[in-house]
């Protein structure tokens, strides 16, 4: 499941949905994305995310589809927010329920490491009164290479 | 065809989508932003360094070297920073 | 935090918790352990988990203080119970919160995985009106492997 | 000494707990598995395989040439299958 959207989620209840009704599932993970209060260059005092709506919901779903097709899970999850957010505030969630254990680990893993190098968002920092877009990390990238099929 | 800009490259060329004609001679991705580029100012700007800008068509990523026709749907942005 | 205990757990609440007050952290990662409707040989009715009550509760503090060693983490908890749950129930819960992602996601595998193999609890399968102790698995053994130090 | 078994070992046994002291001669775990399985019946089953028996003294995990002495806490289970 992909949901975009301004608001908030509960984390709760995404974990009860990844193995509501299906007792196969042995283990669920799920990995939540929450805004920190500070930035390179000093506090933060919010940031804002905007994104590419045609695009985002598309390479989010191509995502979900190549967890689906590399491990045995029983269920997923994608909710990414957009919009401006303070700290504390919960980003994204992502989430894998399998009967194994491995395969809900590494399709967590693989989810966030895919979308923070594949879906369209940008994060923009307030810091010190001043904005500035955030640079793309070379460990993210570093991150989802380990993922490419060899 | 239909050109959008995200982040950083909408706030320097000002604009955020705009619809236009394939321009005469371009064939490629590196041949529209060399036609944008053409314009100056913010759009000049924003290519300054085609290095660091990433490019979809119709939704998907590609390369500066992927084709372009009249009708695609074509979006420049930086590196992505969600998650 | 370890919680050895029969009753129920919330997960949401366990989220919330791991970075309640603190925005500092920017990844809170989570495993949930469930009791899956099937065993080796066949459809599972129940299972029950014996434990080693003194020794638990230590063993839980020295896995989590090790994981709190390794990696720069904000919180950490693990939940374990113990009686006979059926099919669908939770078993376990571990979670880490830190400012970086690949330290919760290391830091909760890692906790799930030395648990398996070094906290003492015993699984008693019902199966086919027939009870019988969980072998342990290689697989297990192999993943815990993967943390020792070179 | 306070003997614990737990599992398998509790239903051979059908003992949970029992306080003894130290077996003469005995000075490690080996030695006190071998005291025990004199025992014959349950206890003798139970430790058949040394292989897939675990134990703990004062609750730490320790092999069978581990040290024991009276007052210990020597606790014996199968691999632990928890999680």
């Amino acid at each position: 499941m992909i949901f975009v959207q301004e608001h908030d989620f509960d984390p709760g209840d995404e974990i009860a949905k990844l193995s509501a009704g299906n007792t196969h599932v042995g283990g669920v993970c799920v990995f939540v994305g929450l805004v920190r209060d500070f930035a390179d260059d000093g506090a933060l005092q919010a940031m804002t995310l905007e994104h590419y709506p045609g695009m985002t919901q598309k390479q989010l779903e191509a995502i979900e589809r190549e967890a689906l097709e590399r491990w045995p899970l029983d269920a997923t999850v994608i909710i990414h927010r957009y919009g401006r957010l303070q700290p504390g505030e919960r980003i994204v969630l992502v989430g894998a329920a399998s009967a194994h254990r491995e395969a809900a680990f590494e399709a967590c893993h693989f989810l966030i490491d895919w979308l923070k190098t594949k879906a369209p968002f940008w994060k923009k920092e307030e810091t010190q009164g001043r904005e500035h877009w955030v640079d793309a990390k070379h460990t993210d990238d570093a991150a989802a290479l380990r993922w490419n099929k060899k | 065809m239909k050109i959008l800009y995200f982040a950083w490259l909408k706030e320097k060329t000002k604009v955020s989508e705009e619809t236009l004609s394939l321009p005469k001679g371009v064939r490629d991705v590196a041949g529209l932003v060399a036609a944008l580029k053409a314009r100056g100012g913010g759009f000049a700007e924003a290519f300054a360094n085609e290095a660091i800008v990433r490019v979809a068509v119709n939704q998907e990523h590609v390369g500066f070297d992927h084709a372009v026709a009249d009708g695609d749907e074509v979006a420049f942005f930086p590196p992505v920073t969600g998650g």
